[in-house]
């Protein structure tokens, strides 16, 4: 059993985290404090989608230049490869265009896709975490609080007020 | 001498070297790690840096309201526009190939990407030059001296 | 049908699955900078209308020819994102699309009277691309292209929810609780996304339903399906997760709750669907045990619970959405039978419920314009002012009690006969049961409108206050359709039964 | 885990470190050290991410979660308030309850996951290796990233921008712009 989970902390730290986030939501009452709990929620989905792509011994998947004129303009071709020759620090000789498909297969990346993905859930995170906090600010200036139980009373009030005009 | 002397001075020599790297971020993107969004975000930081040290007035002279809400709405027109231009000349909605005849260097796709991380770059920084202005411009809650 | 589609040229049919959704994007981001509230309708409702010609096409492709898939960026499915249309999905487009036309036409009065004059454009973009979104969770056959697009309709509905705080304040706490319990719900699914992305390492919805039964077994399999039942049950308000949804739908502008009540939820229990039989296989055994105690029970609960909770609203919106809630239940009873003749019901009761809501929350807002009125007992005596309104919204209630002549009834008899024939007895009985709860709070607000006197403050201005016809037109429309389609229900009866077949036969089988 | 690298360690301390940050976020009831700490935490995850090989989402992570968001945060907490109440008995324990219904469902599923870096887990032996392989023959750009974040799924990138728009239109409906003074009070 230690064994299963050694090999698996990663997911267990995620899953730790998401717990604390999901925690911060449902526990406090300040409006602004369960928006920062939503965002730590959501951050943590992002290291669960990251640590899969992860590859042991593996390079970010930004494969070395390769020149882009194995058909005509070989001198423009020559430039771009002898410039990017100090990113391809592991290739031994120059790279040409055939050879970066065959060359990309040895070197070992982690995989391009959960990097994608989570791009656009940053992207979302901020999203709702802007629109939440225009409403927050909102909520403050018409109610005075931002904590929720204050709120209801106040809006139990004028129910109460209203139901027995 | 006026407040934040040395405040001033340096950021009128940093503001315009973030935005630059900003630009670079967005041009370099298929190169290195980078793109429309942290493009973006970084030139508006350097807005936003602007605004703090020089009030937001002076900023919104700068980058006026009105500038910002057409660049939101500009981004997502380049990046649709860029599809719908991939429909008109007849493949697939998002096809860059058909943007530039030479496919063996694929510079449509080249191209493509170019165009639709612009349209990126312009509303992300947009988006959050309104974000700011929205919340800026609302009286501080909390007077100055508390803090 | 056919006339409608024939209209549009053959290039454009093709690429008709990416314009629909691109049309009111780049629409939305066209009325946002213009100048005045008339011109964002005008090009709200161009938009709509280019959407639902390109729905019908869509439909009609799919009826004669099967599945219609379109590959984003010319990249084959597993590398690229595809949109994927059958039957299931057809029946969605067909109501967002109609429900979006007539809610816009049905816009310019009531916003015109609700929104401050200088955020009219600003609205209306936020209600383009919040129609895009619907659209988009819809049509699109990627997981996590779903997400993106159930994203894309969150934020602007939590947006447009909280536009109703310049007539009540407490639009805000709703809108920013809606949107504490969207964005769970989101993430929730972008969880079971993951673990199923984990588990079989595509994100392509076909491709990966072929992948998963040889994975029956794996507990990752079983933690993704709980996350993302969950996580779109959240969003479909479904029976123990809809709190979000009586204020949401209660404070927020009248055009805005028209058109949500008709179409969100529906969107939300589709995915639920596709979901369950596409993705994942009713065979799997904590598929199989689900499909009872989870949709089934869960359903009838909702059904009896939300609509005695309706019965004690005092304020009209609030009722009629807490009567939502209830009819979601039915959806999910018609889904927990997990036979075709279940979904198939499940699918008619969407698309009648639509109608029905529609008519009734239009006729609630043309209320509303005249006399802006909250708590049924401000409803007294409109039969004599607005008789027009009253009829539509008569017929709207009628059908949500299931009335024969009103469409409500089919829905109600299909639900009761797949019941039958699986054998759960108790499953009609809650159906009675629950339509009798209905009788009680439509018999309330009819008798409250028809029979009661009018306030005596109101004497005055009660002479003849007529809706205005930009709100009448697509009431009545609703209201026709809903005794209409009960003289004519093949239409809407065929495409819920190709959408139960194509739910049935789409996925790995 | 065969041999034992080095940079394990760094993410051991890393990870170690966003517990603990984490944690104290959810503790604290000073809104400002809570906005400040979730900068910090952004930045933590930033260099984890980086060390996960992800280089395009730590340098997002940095620029959007540690600048903007922490921005965006301490000007809204200057809008509204600085402290937080404290946590109720009641809530406290409902949201532990909730925590722990869906902790148990997360833990059942982790024997089952596959092994942390495993370069033959279904994820990372298919659709995303495939990138890697066809970028490029299809699309000659080097960072395989952009070219799947624009050309391959660049409808997905398309939707976010819309979703960027959509947050930017509910903060100009929601708070308004409120552009110059002179120019006329656009409210």
């Amino acid at each position: 059993m230690i064994e299963i989970l050694a090999e698996r902390f990663n997911f267990i730290i995620v899953i730790i985290l998401m717990m604390t986030g999901l925690y911060a939501v449902v526990a406090t009452g300040n409006l602004v404090k369960r928006l920062v709990g939503l965002s730590l929620f959501q951050t943590s989905v992002f290291f669960l989608y990251i640590t899969i792509g992860k590859v042991f011994g593996g390079q970010p998947p930004i494969l070395p230049e390769y020149s882009e004129g194995h058909g005509g303009g070989d001198t423009y071709g020559g430039d771009v490869v002898a410039a990017s020759d100090y990113a391809t620090d592991a290739a031994a000789s120059s790279v040409s265009h055939a050879d970066a498909g065959h060359y990309a297969a040895e070197a070992i990346y982690s995989n391009p896709l959960p990097h994608v993905l989570i791009l656009t859930a940053i992207v979302v995170g901020v999203a709702t975490l802007s629109v939440g906090l225009a409403l927050v600010v909102r909520i403050r200036e018409t109610y005075g609080t931002i904590e929720d139980e204050a709120i209801n009373q106040a809006d139990y009030a004028i129910d109460s007020a209203r139901r027995n005009t | 001498m006026s407040p934040h002397l040395v405040l001033r001075v340096v950021s009128k020599l940093l503001i315009p070297l973030i935005v630059i790297f900003g630009l670079y971020v967005h041009f370099h993107g298929d190169y290195s790690p980078g793109g429309g969004f942290q493009a973006g975000v970084i030139v508006a930081a350097a807005v936003i840096l602007y605004a703090l040290i020089f009030g937001v007035d002076s900023a919104k002279q700068a980058v006026p309201t009105w500038f910002v809400k057409f660049l939101a709405a500009f981004g997502v027109l380049l990046y649709g526009g860029t599809g719908v231009a991939t429909l008109v000349l007849g493949a697939n909605f998002l096809d860059y190939d058909v943007l530039h005849p030479d496919l063996a260097h694929h510079s449509g796709q080249h191209i493509g990407i170019i165009l639709v991380e612009l349209g990126v770059l312009s509303t992300v920084f947009a988006v959050m030059m309104a974000i700011f202005y929205a919340f800026a411009g609302r009286a501080p809650d909390i007077p100055e001296g508390e803090w | 049908m056919e006339f409608l589609a024939s209209l549009l040229p053959a290039s454009l049919v093709t690429h008709a699955p990416a314009i629909i959704v691109v049309t009111p994007l780049m629409m939305a981001a066209v009325a946002a900078i213009m100048p005045n509230g008339r011109l964002g309708w005008g090009v709200t409702l161009i938009s709509t209308m280019v959407s639902a010609l390109l729905a019908i096409a869509i439909i009609v492709d799919v009826q004669t020819g099967g599945v219609v898939s379109y590959a984003m960026g010319g990249w084959a499915p597993p590398a690229g994102i595809e949109f994927r249309i059958d039957g299931l999905n057809a029946v969605l487009l067909l109501v967002i699309a109609s429900l979006g036309l007539l809610s816009v036409i049905y816009a310019l009065p009531s916003v015109a009277d609700e929104i401050e004059k200088s955020r009219q454009s600003l609205f209306y973009s936020a209600f383009l691309v919040c129609f895009a979104g619907l659209i988009g969770v819809a049509i699109t056959g990627d997981a996590f292209n779903m997400f993106v697009f159930l994203e894309i309709s969150s934020i602007s509905t939590y947006v447009l929810v909280g536009m109703g705080a310049e007539r009540d304040r407490r639009a805000l706490t709703a809108a920013y609780n809606y949107l504490i319990l969207g964005t769970i719900g989101a993430t929730f699914f972008v969880i079971g996304v993951g673990f199923l992305y984990m588990a079989t390492g595509t994100l392509n919805m076909a491709d990966m339903s072929s992948r998963l039964p040889d994975l029956s077994d794996s507990r990752v399999v079983q933690a993704a399906f709980a996350f993302i039942i969950v996580g779109l049950g959240l969003k479909a308000a479904m029976f123990p997760l809809h709190l979000w949804l009586p204020n949401a739908y209660a404070y927020a502008p009248n055009f805005v709750t028209s058109f949500l009540a008709s179409t969100a939820t529906k969107v939300a229990f589709y995915t639920l669907v596709r979901f369950l039989f596409d993705v994942f296989w009713p065979e799997a055994p904590f598929v199989e045990v689900s499909f009872l105690w989870v949709f089934a029970i869960l359903g009838i609960i909702g059904m009896i619970v939300a609509s005695v909770q309706a019965v004690f609203q005092d304020d009209a919106r609030r009722l009629l959405a807490f009567s939502s809630v209830g009819q979601v239940g039915y959806m999910m009873l018609g889904l927990g039978m997990g036979t075709a003749a279940g979904v198939s019901a499940s699918m008619l009761h969407l698309v009648n419920h639509a109608m029905m809501k529609g008519a009734l929350f239009m006729a609630l807002g043309a209320f509303a314009i005249r006399f802006g009125v909250r708590r049924i007992s401000d409803l007294n005596g409109f039969s004599r002012s607005m008789p027009f309104t009253s009829v539509a919204f008569t017929i709207g209630g009628l059908s949500l009690v299931g009335v024969p002549m009103t469409v409500g009834f089919w829905s109600k008899w299909y639900l009761g006969v797949a019941a039958l024939e699986n054998g759960w007895w108790w499953a009609v009985v809650a159906l009675i049961l629950s339509s009798l709860i209905a009788l009680t709070y439509v018999a309330r607000m009819l008798a409250a409108i028809w029979v009661a006197e009018p306030h005596h403050d109101r004497t005055g201005a009660i002479a003849h206050a007529r809706a205005p016809w930009l709100m009448l037109a697509p009431m009545w429309i609703l209201a026709i359709a809903n005794i209409w389609f009960f003289f004519q229900p093949e239409f809407l009866i065929s495409m819920a039964n190709a959408a139960a077949e194509a739910a049935f036969s789409g996925g790995a089988r | 885990m065969t041999e034992f690298d080095w940079t394990q360690l760094l993410d051991y301390a890393l990870m170690a470190m966003l517990l603990a940050v984490g944690i104290a976020i959810v503790r604290l009831r000073n809104l400002f050290a809570a906005v400040m700490l979730m900068g910090v935490y952004s930045l933590i995850s930033a260099a984890w991410f980086v060390s996960l090989d992800a280089v395009d989402v730590a340098f997002t992570e940095a620029a959007v979660g540690a600048g903007i968001s922490t921005v965006l945060m301490l000007a809204a907490m200057l809008l509204t308030a600085r402290e937080a109440e404290p946590v109720k008995a009641i809530r406290h324990w409902a949201a532990l309850i909730v925590v722990s219904v869906a902790g148990a469902a997360l833990f059942y599923a982790v024997g089952d996951m596959p092994v942390y870096g495993d370069p033959n887990s279904p994820a990372n032996s298919y659709v995303g290796m495939d990138y890697i392989t066809s970028t490029p023959n299809e699309i000659a750009i080097p960072n395989v990233v952009t070219a799947v974040l624009a050309s391959y799924r660049g409808f997905d990138t398309f939707g976010e921008t819309v979703v960027i728009f959509a947050a930017g239109l509910g903060v100009m409906l929601l708070l308004g712009l409120n552009p110059g003074k002179k120019k006329g009070d656009e409210e």
